[in-house]
């Protein structure tokens, strides 16, 4: 391994070439995406500050609905931070060769994801400036958290996992940031020194990343399973109908790769345009991926009727209050959506092969992204609305606070994501060396 | 509704000494009137929820009129329950909270403290009855409206959870009224504000672990029953059904 | 006395002043000096009282405590420490309440510290009922209006009152007479003049009978919500408690007969949905039952009344009461086998027919037997000594008021419960209201000259029904808060400026007229006169003989059933238990009390059987157009699946022009669209008379649900 | 009869109570209207409660009012100059707009009776320091609830949350 790109030639110039180019000048574009992203993110924070100094009475939630899209948009992103860690975990211990590509993008969505879902806890205390009261630490009180809580659970998986998460997105880029430091001048070449936390690619270095990135690997791939089984606990904890429920940690773990998947895919289409890296994202990744997404497709469905079916034939009435809703009462159109785009969608347009193009790949991933977004919003609001005691039944009905903070998020993902490609590298370029050498 | 699942005579306390407060409601005396309601708003401070508040389901109620009708005209009836806070042995809310901001006391009692909560509202997510009432801003009463404003209360800012406490600044002054004047406190001596007004005396207060009170031996009856006891939530609370 | 006791001493008369939780602002403000204000922070005191809200005059005790009001002294804000009501509850020693207070009663603190109370005297400045007053002093006030009084004929001056009685309705009285205007009227609406009357008819009795639920075996009532919005609620929740559960081994059994499903309904064990103006039928079908089935023996009942029920048509009348002749007689069979029958009767909504309707009711008592009986009826306690004797009556209103020059509104609000009378009133030369809101009728006076509040005055009052005789008093205990002066005051300083002075009568001088009438032990008058202001009243134990005659003169027919397709409903507005007659509503602790039936808050709708609303393909909450000959309203629809089919009711309780911030512009009046007959025995206005069509509304009204779901979806719960 | 306990002295606790003490004094502008001689009247035989009455059977102290002031200094001692600017109110018929110096934050919800402690006999220098020695009273003890609470844990008395907090 060489760091000077200078003499490098063919496959292994043009990576530098085709992946470094970005990283380049502003463009117009540029800049207007990401004025226009910046000023949803700009918008939502003025929607959190109203909520703050007034009072959380300015969102939507209300009795018998305590929680609301901020728990959906938690549990939709902390499932969308599984794309990175989980699919790059994976393919990294099973050492799938196609995975070279993907996994830096992957890893950062899952870094932006958690970063994003992690907010939500957050913006939805009644009193967020107390939050830390969350946290163990002594006072003179003599007060703790309740770790009985599965809120309590809830912090510590996603303290680990997002302090993972940046480790496992942070271990693979030392290299490409050498490298970055030495091809560029002043403080950017200073910045990047500084991050590649003096890598010089000798062996004993390689040998102590490789042994780190398997570590994190396995170890990202357990926190991640239970990240989501934690977050399945919030509800299936409680003893509210539909939420009682045995195979929710499941069910909520295969559901987070499924949207990861998705979300994944359409970042890889972003990147393919926008930063014309068609000759590394190529088809084979894109049709590897949707035989994933296909798959989970598969396993989501089968969880969902699992859970639907054993709530109908049991016919116990409060559950069947919540099921009714969401079947044939006034969720019914989400329900349908949420079965028609999680499922019908894909299946068809991933399960024949002729119709699985490019295309429907994309069609099937934002498919995808909406039913399950849908399918959070129809396991949080339902149940909340439809309570044990029918004199509590009511409805919910989202404010401009909350719609505002949601598509701020959404801006968010976006924007971070812009800046992080306009800094890093969104190959890793080692990695694709690597396989270069080895064909 | 369910069969009692707990006797009256299980609800033990630690302590000989220490009470456990317990409630019991005889729908066959209850008129359904909401003297209750009212009485509860005057002395708990509970804030007004204006129309539009209201209209958005934040109504601020700490105790409630169940009401279904059954049957259909000229046979018809209507089931009707007071419903508050069941301050259940095995209440739902408790573990759930992230900060000990609810918990059981040693008399049995399902205390909220305001202070404590930083308002997760997972509390009133868990709770089956719907009893918990979160307070969406800051109170608000226009001049002078706030002279009535109970000094025994506290006023709960926004952002906090709420619930019926079985009125425990009664119990405590009753408590401390009684050690000044080196007592005990006698059966019937603290009553909730919902109890006291009650007019066709349908409600009874006290000590569940003293079998001679008057709410164990409402208690016991044979038309005693609780509210979802199915789910295992024990409560505090006992209906005495209708019957002819 | 020691040092020590003296400082305690000290210190209870003097105010701590800079404690209280208060908030920063507060801190800064300078306390002002009050020695007059005798309560410390954290301590409480329980006065007694009397509740005005209802004509019932429960007997309460009053908590107070010490609290803090901001106000401007000589251009300065300073914070001064005030005695506060804090809380209300029954008083236990009293015969009425027994220490338990209804939904109302309870609210009734919310009046004294509402922020839209009448703070001073005020001259109208603009239009009628345009609201525009200017503030006056109190002797600007009062020397301008015994001007213009002395320049009226007396004989043309109306003073509107209710029908709550006591020392201020005495001392209207001696107003009244000492400046030569006639007594005191009621304006026809909850005065139960029908119920009086019908006590007159059926038992010969000079008020209300009182009936001892307590003890009956069965209770039959007809056309009385005694547990919601009718007559003396607490008194008789409390005694259905008892009958219900309070003997052992004994649990009574209570059917309830009412053209709408009342909170006495709800508490039934068996409802009768009769129509609309079928409770006189009803009485006489059962009475025919039982006289002809020969179900029970009594001696009250005399000859020609028991042939009276027996020449009753009994299908007829079965039909014209709307029930089966299967239930009907299953109850008479009922009520005359069980040990201890009783049959209490009313009118909460007032029909032509009421006061015949009520007193057949009452009849059925006397072929039961249980005149004076445990269980059974009793005659109206009468108070010793002259207050009764001044009792404020009905006397056709319109009428009167049409040739009035002055009209006095003293604690009524007839614009909007009787709003027929506006016409008339608008064309008087001088009205004067007494109220302490700028209420409907208050918005079109010339004058307001506003009372203190109930909790702010002293006043004894008579208990609309009460076991024994009995004198709820109130003396004094908080400064007033505002500008404001108690009517019998006014009252009195004004026949002063007439020339015709008066002594008024306190509750002091009520209670010194009661000593040495009773049965209570030897005690001097200031003995007397202290203990009954320290326990709250002064109660009888003894009950009054119970004497009773039977009616000789015929009673008329029943009403015909009315039908009329251009309006093919019948329209009854119904006094509510939170609102009554509409004088709560100002309170937001009772406008957000979730009705009853509805369970609306805010508002209150329209309520139509199941079959009508899909007829008329309205769902709760959509707007729907009541349509009157006389008039028409809009309101939210509430599909009320007890209603009577063809039978529309509405809740009074909204629908005020202006009545504070709370219930100003809420909802609409039912009783603005009723073409009030007058009711045949008495002529009070009969306002549930009137029929009405249905069409879907135009204008958008918000029905705000507590409760959205009125079914259990799954019936085995 | 149990001992007043005392607050545990550490010097950062010192550092914090000071600052506080410093703190609130800037932002309640703690200046007392009139220099109020607490050790004087101590010296002179009156007891705390003389004046703050009601500690002992009710649930506030009292800050006295002008009234029991000049119940004394009408006749007594009435030549200082504290007394005479105390005069200067009683002439204008105001209250002395004297500053507290302990209260418990609203957000606190802390509802704190005197009487128990007294009963309990916990002197009232345990939180109020010794007060006996002060002129204008100064803020000794900080009322947090780890001043509470240790102290109820000291004695054994009740660390139920809803004892305090309602």
């Amino acid at each position: 391994m060489t760091t000077l790109a200078t003499t490098l030639n063919g496959p292994h110039r043009r990576v530098r070439e085709d992946v470094l180019h970005p990283l380049e000048g502003l463009s117009f574009w540029y800049l207007a995406s990401a004025a226009f992203f910046s000023a949803l993110v700009v918008w939502a924070l003025f929607a959190w500050g109203c909520q703050i100094f007034l009072g959380i009475g300015v969102a939507g939630i209300r009795r018998p609905v305590f929680w609301g899209l901020y728990i959906v948009n938690f549990v939709f992103w902390i499932g969308i931070s599984h794309a990175g860690t989980l699919i790059s975990a994976i393919l990294r211990l099973t050492d799938a060769g196609w995975r070279k590509p993907v996994t830096r993008a992957a890893e950062a969505i899952t870094v932006f994801a958690l970063m994003i879902g992690g907010m939500f806890p957050l913006i939805h205390l009644g009193r967020v400036w107390l939050f830390y009261w969350l946290i163990p630490y002594p006072n003179d009180r003599l007060l703790w958290p309740n770790f009985r809580s599965p809120l309590v659970w809830d912090m510590t998986a996603i303290f680990t996992y997002i302090t993972g998460s940046v480790l496992y997105l942070y271990l693979p880029l030392i290299p490409d940031l050498a490298e970055m430091a030495s091809r560029s001048q002043g403080w950017k070449s200073r910045v990047y020194r500084l991050l590649s936390i003096g890598w010089t690619g000798s062996d004993r270095q390689w040998h102590s990343l490789e042994r780190a990135m398997k570590l994190m690997a396995a170890m990202i791939l357990a926190v991640a399973v239970s990240v989501h089984s934690v977050v399945s606990y919030d509800f299936s904890m409680s003893i509210a109908p539909m939420w009682h429920s045995t195979i929710f940690a499941p069910y909520f773990v295969a559901g987070a790769i499924f949207s990861g998947i998705a979300a994944l895919i359409l970042v890889m289409f972003a990147l393919r345009k926008f930063l014309n890296l068609g000759r590394y994202l190529r088809p084979v990744h894109f049709h590897n991926l949707s035989k994933l997404l296909l798959l989970m497709c598969l396993v989501w469905l089968y969880f969902s009727a699992s859970e639907h079916l054993t709530v109908w034939y049991g016919n116990e009435h409060i559950e069947m209050a919540v099921f009714n809703a969401r079947v044939h009462g006034e969720y019914a159109p989400y329900f349908w959506l949420m079965v028609a785009c999680n499922f019908l969608i894909p299946f068809i347009l991933l399960g024949i092969r002729r119709l699985r193009t490019l295309g429907t790949i994309a069609v099937s991933s934002v498919a995808v992204l909406i039913g399950m977004w849908l399918e959070r919003f129809l396991i949080v609001i339902p149940t909340l609305s439809y309570s044990a005691l029918p004199a509590a039944w009511g409805p919910y009905e989202a404010s401009w606070v909350e719609l505002s903070i949601t598509a701020g998020t959404f801006a968010a993902m976006a924007l971070f994501y812009m800046i992080f490609a306009k800094i890093f590298p969104i190959i890793a370029i080692w990695e694709y060396d690597e396989d270069v050498s080895a064909s | 509704m369910s069969e009692q699942l707990v006797p009256v005579s299980e609800i033990q306390s630690t302590d000989d000494n220490v009470p456990r407060w317990g409630m019991a409601i005889d729908l066959d005396r209850c008129t359904g009137c909401e003297a209750c309601v009212v009485a509860c708003h005057v002395e708990n401070n509970i804030p007004v929820a204006t129309e539009d508040e209201a209209a958005m389901g934040r109504s601020s109620h700490w105790i409630r009129i169940d009401r279904y009708y059954e049957g259909t005209f000229p046979d018809i009836k209507v089931k009707y329950r007071p419903v508050l806070c069941q301050q259940c042995d095995d209440a739902p809310c408790e573990p759930v909270c992230p900060v000990y901001a609810t918990y059981q006391n040693a008399e049995g009692l399902n205390v909220q403290v305001y202070n404590r909560c930083v308002g997760t509202r997972y509390c009133a997510n868990n709770c089956p009855y719907q009893v918990r009432v979160f307070n969406w801003f800051d109170p608000e009463w226009p001049e002078p409206l706030e002279l009535q404003l109970n000094p025994d209360v506290s006023v709960r800012p926004g952002g906090v959870m709420e619930k019926c406490t079985f009125c425990v600044q009664r119990i405590q002054r009753g408590k401390l009224d009684a050690q000044a004047e080196d007592r005990k406190v006698g059966d019937g001596d603290i009553q909730p504000a919902c109890v006291q007004g009650c007019p066709a005396e349908a409600m009874a207060f006290g000590d569940l672990t003293d079998p001679e009170s008057k709410v164990s031996q409402w208690a016991g009856v044979g038309r005693s029953t609780q509210l979802l006891g199915e789910l295992g939530t024990k409560p505090k609370v006992f209906y005495l059904e209708k019957s002819d | 006395m020691d040092r020590r006791n003296f400082f305690k001493l000290v210190g209870t008369a003097s105010g701590g002043a800079l404690t209280g939780a208060c908030g920063k602002q507060a801190q800064e403000l300078i306390p002002l000096l009050v020695p007059a204000t005798e309560i410390v922070p954290g301590a409480e005191e329980w006065h007694p009282s009397v509740c005005s809200s209802c004509a019932a005059g429960c007997g309460t005790i009053v908590r107070v405590m010490q609290a803090e009001r901001k106000i401007e002294v000589e251009g300065e804000t300073v914070r001064q420490p005030i005695a506060a009501i804090k809380k209300i509850e029954g008083n236990p020693l009293d015969p009425v309440s027994g220490g338990r207070l209804c939904a109302r009663g309870q609210a009734a603190v919310q009046g004294l510290y509402h922020p839209d109370r009448l703070t001073g005297p005020r001259r109208r400045a603009g239009a009628r009922g345009s609201g525009d007053f200017e503030l006056v002093d109190w002797e600007t006030a009062l020397s301008e209006v015994a001007a213009v009084l002395a320049g009226v004929d007396r004989r043309r001056i109306v003073y509107l009152t209710s029908a709550g009685m006591g020392t201020g309705s005495a001392t209207a009285a001696r107003f009244l007479d000492s400046i030569g205007a006639p007594p005191a009227t009621t304006i026809g609406v909850n005065d139960f003049t029908v119920e009086r009357r019908a006590s007159q008819l059926a038992f010969g009795w000079d008020g209300l009978p009182v009936y001892e639920i307590q003890d009956a075996t069965y209770v039959l009532s007809i056309g009385a919500d005694f547990l919601g919005g009718w007559a003396s609620p607490v008194f008789y929740s409390r005694r259905f408690g008892h009958m219900r559960r309070g003997r052992p081994g004994i649990r009574g059994k209570l059917v309830h007969a009412e053209s709408r499903f009342s909170q006495t309904a709800w508490s039934a064990d068996r409802w009768l949905p009769v129509a609309p103006g079928g409770e006189h039928a009803l009485a006489m079908a059962i009475g025919h039952v039982i006289v002809s089935d020969k179900l029970r023996e009594s001696d009250q009942a005399g000859e020609s009344l028991r042939q009276a029920f027996v020449a009753t048509d009994f299908s007829a009348a079965c039909k014209a009461s709307g029930l089966e002749e299967k239930r009907i007689r299953d109850v008479a069979r009922e009520l005359a086998s069980s040990m201890s029958p009783l049959v209490l009767a009313g009118a909460s909504i007032v029909r032509p027919g009421s006061s015949r309707a009520v007193t057949a009711a009452n009849e059925l008592n006397l072929l039961l037997g249980n005149i004076g009986a445990k269980g059974g009826v009793m005659p109206p306690a009468s108070l010793p000594g002259g207050l009764t004797a001044e009792r404020p009556a009905y006397r056709p209103l319109e009428e009167q008021i049409g040739k009035a020059e002055v009209v006095m509104i003293d604690g009524v609000n007839p614009l909007y419960a009787a709003p027929w009378l506006a016409g008339s009133l608008a064309k008087v030369e001088l009205v004067i209201s007494f109220a302490g809101f700028l209420d409907d009728s208050a918005a079109h006076a010339d004058w307001i000259l506003p009372d203190h509040h109930e909790l702010e005055a002293s006043a004894g009052v008579i208990p609309l029904m009460s076991p024994t005789p009995a004198l709820t008093g109130a003396p004094a205990f908080v400064k007033p808060l505002h500008e404001t002066r108690a009517t019998p005051d006014v009252l009195v300083d004004l026949a002063r400026r007439l020339d015709a002075a008066i002594e008024p009568v306190t509750l002091d001088s009520a209670y010194a007229s009661l000593h040495g009438q009773g049965t209570d032990e030897e005690s001097t008058p200031a003995d007397f006169i202290d203990q009954a202001r320290r326990q709250g009243g002064w109660w009888e134990r003894e009950r009054p003989a119970d004497a009773h005659r039977t009616r000789t003169e015929p009673l008329g027919d029943w009403d015909p059933p009315v039908s009329d397709p251009a309006y093919p409903f019948a329209f009854q507005p119904y006094p509510t238990l939170q609102f009554g007659f509409g004088g709560e509503s100002h309170l937001p602790w009772l406008q957000q009390l979730p009705d009853p039936a509805s369970s609306a808050v805010w508002n209150l709708p329209v309520e139509v059987d199941p079959a009508t609303a899909e007829q008329l393909d309205v769902r709760n909450g959509d707007t729907l157009r009541v349509i009157s000959p006389s008039g028409e309203l809009e309101a939210p629809v509430y599909v009320n699946p007890a209603a009577i089919p063809g039978v529309v009711s509405m809740p009074i309780g909204q629908g005020h022009g202006t009545f504070g911030r709370y219930a100003s512009g809420q909802g609409a009046n039912p009783l603005s669209i009723v073409d009030p007959v007058p009711e045949q025995e008495t002529g009070v206005p009969a306002f549930g008379a009137t029929r009405v069509r249905l069409e879907k509304g135009t204008t958008k009204q918000r029905l705000v649900q507590y409760a959205a779901v009125d079914r259990q979806p799954h019936p085995h719960r | 009869m149990l001992a007043a306990p005392r607050p545990r002295l550490s010097s950062s606790r010192l550092l914090a109570v000071s600052l506080s003490v410093v703190a609130g004094g800037l932002l309640w502008g703690q200046q007392q209207p009139i220099e109020f001689p607490h050790d004087k009247h101590v010296a002179a035989g009156v007891d705390c409660i003389d004046c703050h009455s009601g500690a002992d059977v009710r649930s506030a102290a009292t800050i006295p009012s002008i009234n029991k002031c000049m119940l004394c200094h009408e006749r007594l001692a009435n030549e200082g100059p504290g007394v005479k600017l105390l005069i200067e109110f009683w002439n204008r018929k105001r209250e002395v707009p004297w500053q507290r110096v302990y209260r418990f934050e609203r957000a606190a919800n802390v509802k704190f009776r005197h009487a128990p402690h007294i009963r309990a006999k916990i002197e009232c220098s345990a939180c109020h320091g010794n007060v006996a020695a002060m002129t204008v009273a100064q803020k000794a003890v900080e009322h947090t609830m780890g001043t509470c609470v240790s102290c109820h844990r000291q004695t054994q008395a009740s660390d139920d949350c809803a004892v305090c907090h309602f």
